[in-house]
């Protein structure tokens, strides 16, 4: 940060720079810094021109606002540069190898981009006249078609806006059709392997989690399970491929079981990448399954969002669906908005509006790009990649559960006992490589978990380098050379960052800084 | 197939190396009799020819908005966004990234995300604000749940002139839950009253402001009220715009603020994907949902930024934790933090003046109409009319004339009569004086 | 880069890497690296779906190509990765300071690049019957109209492709002139300062170029102007403001000399930026200045090109326009495309088609974004922003000529001079820095010249974090810290790079390692 | 207004910085009489928002190719696009850097500049290419320059049958320079004979393939007579794509070939900006025209790339430069690599036959209309029909009926009675079979 004399506020001598190899800029070639937004404004620019407000009446009945906002001013290419330097302090898919497990990193193409971006479809509102939205209503149609073809499932509830909020979605309809028979159950059994989104859902619902334990081979515990269920257990939540990577091969056997019962099965379809086109989870005894477009089907993450959960149902649970659902009226396509006639029986609402159509579009766009053909050879590749990464580390790496492994490659960090280095070393280590980390300490049920999940995208020559560039760091690791871990990243954009501090002492946005004047945005320097 | 690189031969030597000698093998675990044999009944993959082709047929089957005079508001709004939001957020590096896990080479996502809940918290004029939830309807939800949570109480008095969706999201999330969410019916002749409905045992009052039906009203004493009650006020914005002229939730003493902030940065998209807003008292903080962002340094010294008090979310909590939220709606915030740093002060308090300007100037134009009743005293940039039709046949006369004129009321409030004549009106900067006679025009001839 | 097990052909050992803290992949952090796309094939992949051909009878009359074209195949995330990883090897203006000199590297909108590619713009097609794009005819016309009325010129030829080739245009035209006058003259005068085009160009017309030399005070020596003047000389090539920043003050004495004798005035217009809505260049007696609109009006530089340069054309030349150019018919916008009609004395044509259109379209959104206010304000803030850099170094460094400047600021390397620093290290210290560095050693009339042009869209934070940083940089050149400079760049994804080598032994092209099968592409990986 | 970051007082405080008081003082070398005092007679600014309204009428105007059946080619060429392309060259660091005269922190453009010189060269058929010339007929003229300069010669010999504005271009060129383009008649009816005109003093023969009328030819034994007389074979190629499945020219002996690179990666865009190619023999690089880039090694001796051989340009050279090219078609070059990346060696041979299967399934369809001939014994993607009626009315009636149907022969080459109904088909991927139809039922009717 500089004053407004264009010198750093905390100089940094010649010295000092020479020593560190630090610079006068704090850039380091093109590793560009960008201070806070706030912290570049100078009162009186503009970066959106617009038309001089007409003069008129006011009609905000004497409610103006009285204080400025406090936002800084600058102008269109400030705010451009600024967010180009911070977009480049980003690891992307598209600049490398990201195989966090249990998020299926693949590629997300940008023709998908472009046609959400449509004139016609990406500036639709969401309360036109359904007439005037045909196309739109047999966009999200057309997807409702190819997810129930692809699960086997008769219905799908578009709404839910994430794989949590189908969760949701999937587990209120579960409790819907209980309560519509009459009954309260309060259980909901969940593997310890599952996804913290599983228990919490489950908790929305007003359930009572109870967690099965994993068997040796990583699969849900049958006998634990068995003895756990009963009449107040309202269903069985399972990932399936399950959160260890691992087909769950008592999968119909648990749903029996739960039917039994009287409870539902749902499924956690977060891992659906893994079987496309090679097993159907109506197939499977399934009642309600979120699929994660934005996973599954490619809608990009964007840095944590938006994405897209819609829900295949069962018969049992169809006539719970929340609204809005298309339908197929007499001129042409029509919607449900209210809880009546063919949504009688909906438990409700999930989301404003229709749902997340960006990701739709994406989603269908992605799914005719594969087809029928292009979807198995997903699974088929996802899985490929995975057992090679499994194969080629086991050398180096211990796998707590023996065998073939479904889209991703669980390890433990056995390897590492006594080295010094922990499994959070070794990921701040790839970092320096040029990877993304793989995913962490998850499932909690394997200890220092690793969870890598090449997706079908990759190439083998990126598996083989990975796989090489892996093994000179373990071979590292065992040699004892901890430092270089315990530093690393040495060439992130930053090193290692105090979590605690950030925790204990939560700063959580920018305020005005204390000695300057409050009204007015501080004049420090970017470039 | 483009977007796989194996080639057969690849996979036959990967096979050998794992030590298998089919594909079939690496699916061995599922049972046999649910394995399929061959394709999914599905067309074959396509060109990217074909895909593009495919989906411009279907934007034709579609009356667009952007070339239609379009007067639809009613929670979702039609805004010109800056052509840099959308150029950056289709940067790889934001496009193409996870959730910012590992801090060291997140932090263009993360300093963004700090940028976003200090803004949020500026124009709602709260202290902290999270890192976005799905969109405003389940923002809502989340904050009665969170007002329930710091107070320890279970019912939530809810404004019959929140927006219907809201209220519906709202009942819906509660109804499994300990919790009971009151939904007060719409009251359109007077102010609505909930001083009869405050109690110590009542968790929160959720307002939205401007109302459904557009107008704006001073909460001030409401918060009072709810305070001296020992309960929260919720705030609710739908049209975060409103916020750069009328006085913040913050100034009137919320509690809490719900929004929903598509109208900055967010294509309309037919509804989504948007981006929920919530805002906060730092007190609140740990009972918030969702991401929140923090500032700390790296071990050089230097600042920097980390996802922070995890230990409400799902992923460390699970059953315990304040939501079961887990990706939000991170690039949409993006494009809002973008759109609002284009815009600063100067030019959000612009904007807003400016949708205000056009919507009063388009107000003069259509209460003088005959059969056209203005039902607000105030209002920002949406107005409800009461016309001498019913407004949803009006709707339908208007499209067929090419103008996008309203959303009836009863859309979202059927089966009430007091409503089906209730026509919602929005207009933005993006309205031009012709698209204004137009609709002047059509309504003329629709009534 | 790795051989097919995914080890490095050059093996890093343990040792090494750490020594140099060199990384396995050879990747640092987000600095990733990429092997030539022709490394990374591997035979059999797509990266474009397409139909199948229908199988017909040949009409290839059997000329076959017979032999493999030699490319790699590859697909869609491979390649896109590819040059994403590339594209972070490059500096730019969105990402940070690029003063330039005689370059104006200024804000390029990015509304510029979304309304060049409307359908029904960017999909034209150039032989479409002109009754189907009026609307892209009209575009040419309405830029047409600024250019003359921001330049005061009556007429300006529209097909130039870039600012040399807008040079040729202006002076055929001149020659044409001459040629319909039967007159044959040989020399062309051309100041010293000038940029290299402009002899190169009156050397393509078949001229003989006399350079000028320039006086003290950095304008053209008018004596020795006045003595190279004659009936032989077909004109003179100014470029003004001059390549040393400085308005030439004598322009209309220079116009009149060079009418007087029946020679031209040819005006290189790169640096028009500097004078916009200030002056126009038709008032100080020009007849023909090309205008770059890759540079005055934003199209974006594209690492190279394309550009677009038209050129304004006073009555004398006018007759002598290339063709094609538009005309307003009776049923709207016409274009004549042959020599014939209006353009009987045109002197051919220039290229293909009609002109850069897809700059066409840009330049005029850019120019619409500025109005008349916005393209004054323009030369103003970029004249000020040079003179603000020149006075914040006026106590670091030298400036052959005193005073005011215009669009940018001149510098000379008397300042380095004992320091065994160069411009050159010092240009090269600027990259750790954070910046591109300054054009260097041109004009030639001055020593290590450092040419500075910030633009008018960079902010007073920006010139002064950068003044203060070159101050820096100075200051640690005259301490004798030569270390420093020699060894920079430090932090740049390459280090100095050995150009004679280069140049004494061409390696133009890939081509397939020896050793290996001509025939195949090689395996090896890239991530 | 958005493009400019100083605000009013900053303005002030920098003029008193450079102690001056006024704005006009920084303008004071302008001579007086000429300095303008108000603003010029032009529009004021105007917002994003209007801007873009302004050009979607702009382009509502025109008939767009991609919305209507299109067959127009000589020598530009609708094909599909792949996003990825198009999203690359809009990377900031690819779109908004200059000429990378700064290697080290260049290395992106230097890279796919390298990669673009050795695709050309490949596909070509030739050893080395350039890093692009403006296009393809800038590059044939330089191709005759080039030539001129390598066997000191002073004539070029230049087809009929050469596309007419590259026969144009290159006289243009010429026309002030020592040397000379004969430019012969095109041919119809027969193969064209240059033997007489080869003799000592030419120093190139330049031959277009496909030809203009879309004819393919092998030119070996003309390659031959020309290195015999000591003379160089011009191959020009204005359809890329043909080099996917005929001949290269390098297989026939050419020694420079000028392209035009429009088909790969780049859109139409009513001609232009496209790239031209440059492809020669080793031996001649130091006589090539425009930027080289060249493969080197760092200080710490790993591999990069640099411009290079850059004494043969204007701004080390000056006037004794072999060109005055300076800038090029950077960013197009950038595209075309992207997009025969993409194709890669399996997909650019299919693309090729795709477009000719096509071609020929339409013509299979023209030539049996009554009032139509086709005049072409070999074809790739474009073929001449000669029609019953005037080409250039029928196109008129074709284009009144929504179909783009071709280009008339007498646009180019006018004045010509044998041309005059003779009109150029060119087909590619894009075209579905519907297109194809609707073009024959149309023409059926215009003639
Ligand atoms: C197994 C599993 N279930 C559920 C979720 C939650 O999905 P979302 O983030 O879309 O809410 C995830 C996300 O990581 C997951 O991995
Ligand atoms: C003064 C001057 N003249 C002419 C040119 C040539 O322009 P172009 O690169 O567009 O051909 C340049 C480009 O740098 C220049 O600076």
């Amino acid at each position: 940060m500089l004053n407004n004399k264009g010198r750093p506020t905390q100089p940094v001598t010649a010295a000092d720079a020479d020593a560190a190899m630090e610079t006068f800029t704090g850039n380091k070639g093109l590793n560009l810094e960008s201070p806070l937004i706030f912290e570049q404004g100078v009162p009186g620019r503009i970066g959106v021109d617009m038309a001089e407000p007409k003069p008129v009446k006011s009609r905000l009945g004497g409610l103006d606002r009285k204080e400025p906002v406090g936002m800084p001013d600058l102008s269109e290419p400030q705010v451009l540069r600024h967010f180009v330097r911070l977009s480049r302090q980003n690891y992307a898919i598209d600049a490398g190898f990201y195989p966090l497990g249990s998020c299926t990193m693949k590629h997300n193409p940008r023709i998908n981009e472009k046609v959400a971006r449509l004139v016609g479809l990406g500036d639709l509102h969401p309360m036109q006249p359904t007439s005037t939205v045909q196309g739109a209503l047999e966009i999200i149609d057309s997807l409702a078609h190819w997810l129930k073809t692809i699960t086997g499932m008769p219905a799908v509830a578009m709404s839910p806006a994430a794989g949590a909020h189908g969760e949701l979605c999937g587990v209120m309809a579960i409790r819907a059709a209980h309560e519509a028979k009459g009954e309260s159950r309060t259980r909901i059994l969940v593997p310890e392997s599952a996804h913290g989104t599983n228990p919490a859902t489950a908790a929305l619902c007003g359930y009572k989690v109870e967690a099965v334990p994993a068997r040796q081979d990583g699969r849900m515990d049958m006998d634990a399970f068995a003895a756990k269920l009963g009449p107040d257990v309202a269903g069985v939540m399972l990932t399936n491929p399950n959160t260890c990577g691992l087909f769950e091969t008592d999968v119909k056997k648990i749903a029996d079981l739960v039917h039994e019962t009287g409870g539902y099965f749902y499924c956690d379809g977060a891992n659906l990448n893994a079987i496309l086109g090679r097993v159907r989870p109506g197939d499977l005894g399934v009642d309600a399954m979120h699929i994660n477009l934005h996973k599954t089907f490619s809608t990009p993450h964007g840095g944590g969002g938006p994405g897209s959960g819609p829900v295949v149902l069962s018969e049992a649970l169809a006539p719970f669906a929340p609204v809005p659902f298309v339908t197929h009226g007499k001129d042409g396509f029509d919607m449900v908005e209210q809880i009546e006639g063919p949504a009688a029986q909906s438990f409700g609402r999930m989301k404003g509006f229709h749902g997340q159509m960006g990701m739709f579009i994406r989603a269908l766009a992605y799914m005719q790009s594969h087809g029928a053909d292009g979807l198995r050879q997903i699974a088929e590749d996802a899985v490929l990649n995975a057992n090679y990464v499994r194969v080629g580390l086991q050398d180096k790496l211990h796998s707590p559960f023996a065998g073939i492994c479904m889209h991703e490659a669980l390890f433990d960090d056995s390897t590492l006992k006594g080295t010094g280095v922990t499994t959070l070393d070794l990921a701040k280590a790839m970092i320096d490589e040029g990877y993304h980390p793989m995913t962490m300490y998850f499932p909690l049920v394997v200890h220092g978990a690793m969870l890598i999940e090449p997706t079908e995208s990759e190439s083998r020559q990126t598996l083989d380098q990975f796989i090489g560039a892996m093994g000179h760091l373990l071979d590292k690791a065992k040699a004892g050379e901890v430092d270089a871990f315990l530093g690393a990243p040495n060439f992130a954009p930053r090193r290692r960052l105090d979590e605690t501090g950030a925790a204990r002492n939560p700063v959580l946005r920018w305020t005005v800084p204390e000695g300057t004047d409050g009204g007015e945005v501080t004049l420090s320097a970017a470039s | 197939m483009r977007y796989m690189p194996h080639t057969a031969l690849e996979r036959e030597e990967m096979l050998a190396k794992i030590g298998i000698s089919s594909i079939d093998d690496l699916f061995a675990d599922i049972p046999e009799e649910a394995r399929l044999g061959g394709l999914l009944d599905l067309p074959l993959h396509e060109s990217e020819m074909t895909v593009e082709k495919n989906f411009r047929n279907l934007a034709a089957k579609n009356l667009s908005p952007y070339m239609t005079p379009c007067f639809l508001g009613a929670g979702a709004y039609q805004h010109h966004v800056p052509s840099v939001a959308d150029h950056i957020i289709q940067r790889s590096e934001f496009l193409t990234s996870y959730t910012p896990y590992q801090p060291e080479v997140s932090q263009g996502t993360l300093q963004a995300l700090f940028e976003f809940q200090t803004q949020v918290a500026m124009i709602t004029g709260m202290e902290v604000a999270n890192a976005s939830m799905y969109d405003g309807a389940t923002s809502c939800a989340e904050a009665v749940l969170m007002a329930c949570r710091v107070t320890r109480r279970k019912k939530a008095i809810v404004s019959g002139n929140l927006h219907p969706h809201y209220r519906d999201v709202t009942r819906t999330t509660l109804q499994f839950m300990e919790f009971e969410a009151e939904n007060l019916p719409p009251v359109l002749d007077r102010k609505e009253d909930f001083d009869a409905h405050i109690g110590s045992d009542i968790a929160c009052v959720v307002v939205q402001n401007p109302d459904f039906f557009g107008r704006i009203q001073d909460f001030t004493a409401l918060a009072d009220k709810c305070h001296e009650a020992g309960a929260l006020l919720i705030v609710v914005v739908n049209e975060v715009v409103s916020l750069g002229a009328i006085m913040s939730p913050g100034d009137m003493g919320a509690d809490i603020v719900a929004g929903e902030g598509q109208s900055i940065g967010v294509p309309l998209s037919y509804g989504g994907p948007y981006v929920g807003l919530l805002a906060t008292r730092q007190k609140f903080v740990r009972q918030m949902p969702g991401r929140l962002c923090g500032q700390t340094v790296d071990q050089d010294g230097k600042r920097g930024f980390v996802l922070t008090l995890s230990t409400r979310e799902q992923h460390i909590r699970r059953e315990k934790a304040t939501s079961n939220i887990c990706t939000n709606a991170g690039l949409c915030s993006l494009a809002f933090t973008i759109h609002m740093s284009l815009l600063g002060e100067t030019g959000f308090a612009k904007l807003a003046r400016l949708n205000h300007s056009q919507a009063v100037t388009l107000a003069e134009k259509l209460e003088v109409i005959e059969g056209v009743e203005m039902i607000n005293d105030t209002f920002f940039n949406e107005f409800t009319l009461r016309l001498s039709a019913d407004a949803s046949s009006v709707v339908e006369k208007l499209a067929a004339k090419g103008v996008l004129g309203g959303v009836p009321v009863s859309r979202l409030i059927p089966d009430d009569p007091d409503m089906s004549h209730l026509l919602l009106v929005a207009v933005t900067e993006t309205c031009s004086v012709s698209d204004m006679d137009q609709f002047v025009t059509a309504l003329k001839e629709a009534l």
